[in-house]
């Protein structure tokens, strides 16, 4: 039984935004009716980016809304895709007649209505979409199946997308862009506790002592298997082995890694992570080039990691170093 | 607030029909996030209810005069919602409120659900068997067509009849779409809360 | 019961800050043997400011390392005190002749240990201490007792002095001014729920549905009271009320708003609690001129947040918005 | 382990006495964990075992010839060990650890322990009734200072009991130092762990 610092469940997602303004109203706007979140002082003559999805995923989207990054996020409600009607909205604020590239993870419902935001606009906006589908432990075989889902290389593909639009690249290229650092991409993710239901107050699921879910999403969901919890060291290998193969990361490849906190993960707990991360691919002989740390994809107060490997080129190199400056993402 | 036991689906009896699925699913739509709290990512029942309470408000306050408007209503409150029902419902009841712009006879209703039911089969990519809302919203529509009865009560019993049993044959299934399509068995014996919600939607017509 | 992720539990903190490292190696190195944490890049003729205490608290204080912030962090195990050695270690490394500020938040370890340091360097070194005492729940009449215990404000402290100390000010006046916004910041801070020891996996107490932990510290210790919860808009008035009245914030004055949230609790959380603090403290004619949201105090993966007000001048806006460059706060 | 019913403490069974409260700590250090858990913020066990591992260690290796040594790489490890108890340890058993360089009388014992145990009242400002560990140092050093026999075992038995019983005593308390203070009522019957180890440290004299 846990609770969730609220007032009432309607309102959540929109105090939080106002919250988020108070923090960073230098940054960002928050536009209501329909929800969606801008810039606060809009870009002109690039390519617009734009990104969202349900919320409870926080930092991620609105906290990646800023130059070198997004123009616009479009939350929906915990865990809920937001409606067709508010990305549309978002991609009429923000694209100035350079058409807009729509970052989606795929999940159904996200899929479904950005969709039908675009083919909306269809006759009066260029609406390209880059989707991210980095999620290993759903690999299937399902022809016509719903895929991998999306997770936290969508942190990766904003990042990149973001420097190339800032930097003059056309929609399609940054949507082709987009589209390789998802190929070069995969993420696997562990859970020591489940998320809490903010109306409920109960678990999502729940594990005995000495139990982890490995292969969870963000959204609560059980992951592919229950298994006994194991020291840092050995639960990084299990997760980083199948991610190296995954992208065919070869001896003297370059990698960003990301090691991300599900929730209630600790610093602590994230440095280990990190730390391990780069001992298992140093044994490997794969360079970790950059790693980006803390809870950038979350699952409300999930406990629990991911780990992200994205093979990088020279050029995805300059794109993630490029300036950036959001609420949850400055250099 | 039954109407009489006429052959059509007037528009009173429409606004009945949904206000008492709206009452059934805010009451306990407990039921149906737990179902998605074990198979999904929890948020269904507070998703559907939420489109809901927005529709109830607007039927409340509206003088609809045919189904079709009832159901447009219904289709927007849905698409304000997002997730994934909220599309496809929004879909559905989209496709039920391009239909006919007067009561609706037993026929239309065949119609209108299996026109209504195509659409979200196709947006979804989900097909009879997939563990998803359309193992409900398939079979029921189908007895509407199939009807041999120009009773409107004796026809929704039988689409309700069907949306059940559809409903109930998702425990069992291995879900190939939605979210519990990640957890393959372990989660097999789990109802989809999609498929449960159409049957109660067409349970909510026996009483209307 | 809850998980850890670690390895061996002697060698947690010195691991996660190799992670630390693999992060933010352009920003900071770790040495050890004793353990303490520099700028990579060290700033000489500039009086050196340093603090530390016990682990657990991520991003502080390691995170605060860098430009515009501190020299050096000195980070014990979790919970505990670093070691006399350490500090004095610290302080040799980042003095480079014009002096230290050490910033101590007021716990007993943390005030012998860091006195201990100092009073070893006595000879050679000079070296002052702000003592950072600003959590209202723990004010006592006990002449000689431990005294209010130090929490977030330490955050604006070390954000202060460091603009102050990279703008040139000598010891007396980076330590007359970390004093001086002492003087003026008050936190409280309440749990949902309490962490987990890394080792037992037990939470450092238990709360029935229903009951938040009134008035909490940093270290899981129980707080003043049991309450039951709230809304979040009564819960914040019940602690921007004591705040308001403690620091003598009256019709017109600006203040800084620190929301920290305390390990678990999520960012829509943090977000919505700031929103009811500008929310009470506009009601108080109180203006909020900065806002900082987020997890900077943390006490391991406790659920719950803090408020802390430091009332401020045209001074301090100024050393509050100079350039910083750490891991966890840059702008 | 139990040396002669000598009156001295030679540096042998110093070592002995160390040694055997090393063990009693890392055994039962959760029960101190729980009474800082309860109290403080639950690290005490993990503190004292930590330094007295690292002690324990280091007597096993070392041929210290008196007890001055003994204590003195006692508080060396201590000091090592942060904390709140660690440099209050640290400096307890550094003050011991200046004590003569030779085996001790008992009247030695007990001016060394009123030495070092008004040293640590100092750091700490900590008086009796204060409910820190200072309650059973100091009543165990008076015991020693004013024990009327010359036997080695009958001072230490005599210190262990004061000790005991100051740590008892600490139940009932209202903290005025150390993190219980902060709790004020709300702990008032837990024990003061600093206390039980102190009580623990005199015991383990008495095997020695
Ligand atoms: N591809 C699909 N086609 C048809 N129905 C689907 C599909 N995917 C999911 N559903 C239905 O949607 C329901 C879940 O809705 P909701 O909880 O709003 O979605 P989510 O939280 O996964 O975005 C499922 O119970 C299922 O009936
Ligand atoms: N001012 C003080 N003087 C003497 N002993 C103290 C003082 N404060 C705390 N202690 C002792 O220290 C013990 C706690 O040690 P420890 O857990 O290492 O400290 P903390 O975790 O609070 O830094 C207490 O049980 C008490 O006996
Ligand atoms: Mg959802
Ligand atoms: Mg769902
Ligand atoms: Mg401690
Ligand atoms: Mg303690």
């Amino acid at each position: 039984m846990s609770r969730f610092f609220m007032n009432e469940r309607e309102t959540l997602v929109e105090q939080a935004l106002e919250g988020l303004v108070e923090a960073h109203g230098g940054l960002v706007d928050v536009h209501t009716d329909p929800l969606f979140v801008t810039r606060r002082v809009p870009a002109a003559g690039k390519t617009a980016l734009l990104s969202g999805g349900g919320s409870g995923h926080e930092p991620l989207h609105t906290g990646f809304v800023g130059p070198g990054m997004l123009d616009a996020a479009v939350p929906g409600d915990v865990f809920a895709s937001p409606t067709a009607l508010q990305v549309r909205a978002a991609i009429r604020a923000v694209d100035t007649g350079e058409g807009t590239v729509m970052i989606v993870k795929n999940y159904t419902g996200d899929v479904l209505n950005f969709s039908i935001a675009a083919e909306l606009l269809a006759e009066t906006h260029r609406v390209e979409q880059v989707l991210v589908d980095d999620d290993l432990a759903t690999q299937s075989q399902d022809e016509g199946g719903p895929g991998r889902r999306g997770t936290a290389a969508v942190v990766a593909v904003e990042k990149v997308c973001g420097a190339a639009a800032e930097a003059g690249a056309p929609v399609a290229e940054v949507r082709a862009l987009g589209q390789d650092v998802v190929a070069r991409s995969a993420t696997l993710s562990v859970a020591f506790e489940a998320c809490t239901n903010p109306m409920t107050g109960r678990r999502s699921f729940e594990l005995e002592p000495g139990e982890m879910e490995f292969g969870v999403g963000i959204h609560g969901e059980r992951g592919i298997e229950t298994r006994p919890v194991t020291e840092a060291a050995d639960l990084v290998e299990s997760l980083v082995g199948p991610l190296v193969e995954s992208v065919g990361a070869k001896r003297g490849d370059s990698v960003l890694a990301i090691v991300n906190g599900l929730g209630a993960t600790h610093g602590l707990e994230l440095g280990v992570a990190a730390r391990e991360t780069r001992r298992v691919l140093d044994g490997l002989g794969v360079s970790v080039a950059r790693t980006l740390v803390g809870p950038y994809v979350t699952s409300l107060d999930m406990k629990g990691l991911s780990i992200t490997l994205t093979v990088l080129t020279d050029d995805l190199v300059k794109f993630w170093d490029a300036p950036v400056r959001t609420p949850a993402l400055v250099w | 607030m039954s109407a009489s036991n006429g052959t059509e689906l007037t528009g009173a009896r429409a606004r009945a029909w949904l206000l008492a699925f709206a009452d059934r699913v805010v009451a306990d739509a407990d039921e149906l996030t737990e179902l998605d709290r074990q198979a999904g990512d929890g948020d269904f029942g507070w998703n559907i209810s939420s489109a809901l309470k927005r529709a109830r408000t607007g039927l409340e306050e509206s003088g609809a005069q045919d189904p079709a408007e009832v159901f447009q209503a219904v289709s927007d409150a849905f698409l304000a919602s997002g997730g994934t029902s909220g599309p496809l419902f929004g879909l559905w009841f989209g496709r039920l409120g391009a239909g006919p712009s007067a009561p609706w006879s037993v026929a239309d209703l065949g119609r209108a659900f299996e026109t209504a039911t195509g659409a979200v089969r196709r947006l979804g990519k989900a097909e009879v068997g997939h563990k998803t809302m359309v193992d409900a919203m398939a079979p029921a529509a189908e007895a509407l067509t199939s009807a041999e009865t120009h009773s409107w009560r004796e026809a929704v019993r039988g689409a309700a009849r069907a949306a059940r049993a559809g409903a109930d044959s998702t425990s069992g299934m291995i879900a190939h779409r939605g979210r519990a399509s990640y957890l393959g068995e372990r989660v097999q014996e789990v109802l989809d809360p999609g498929a449960v919600s159409v049957a109660w939607f067409f349970e909510a017509a026996e009483g209307a």
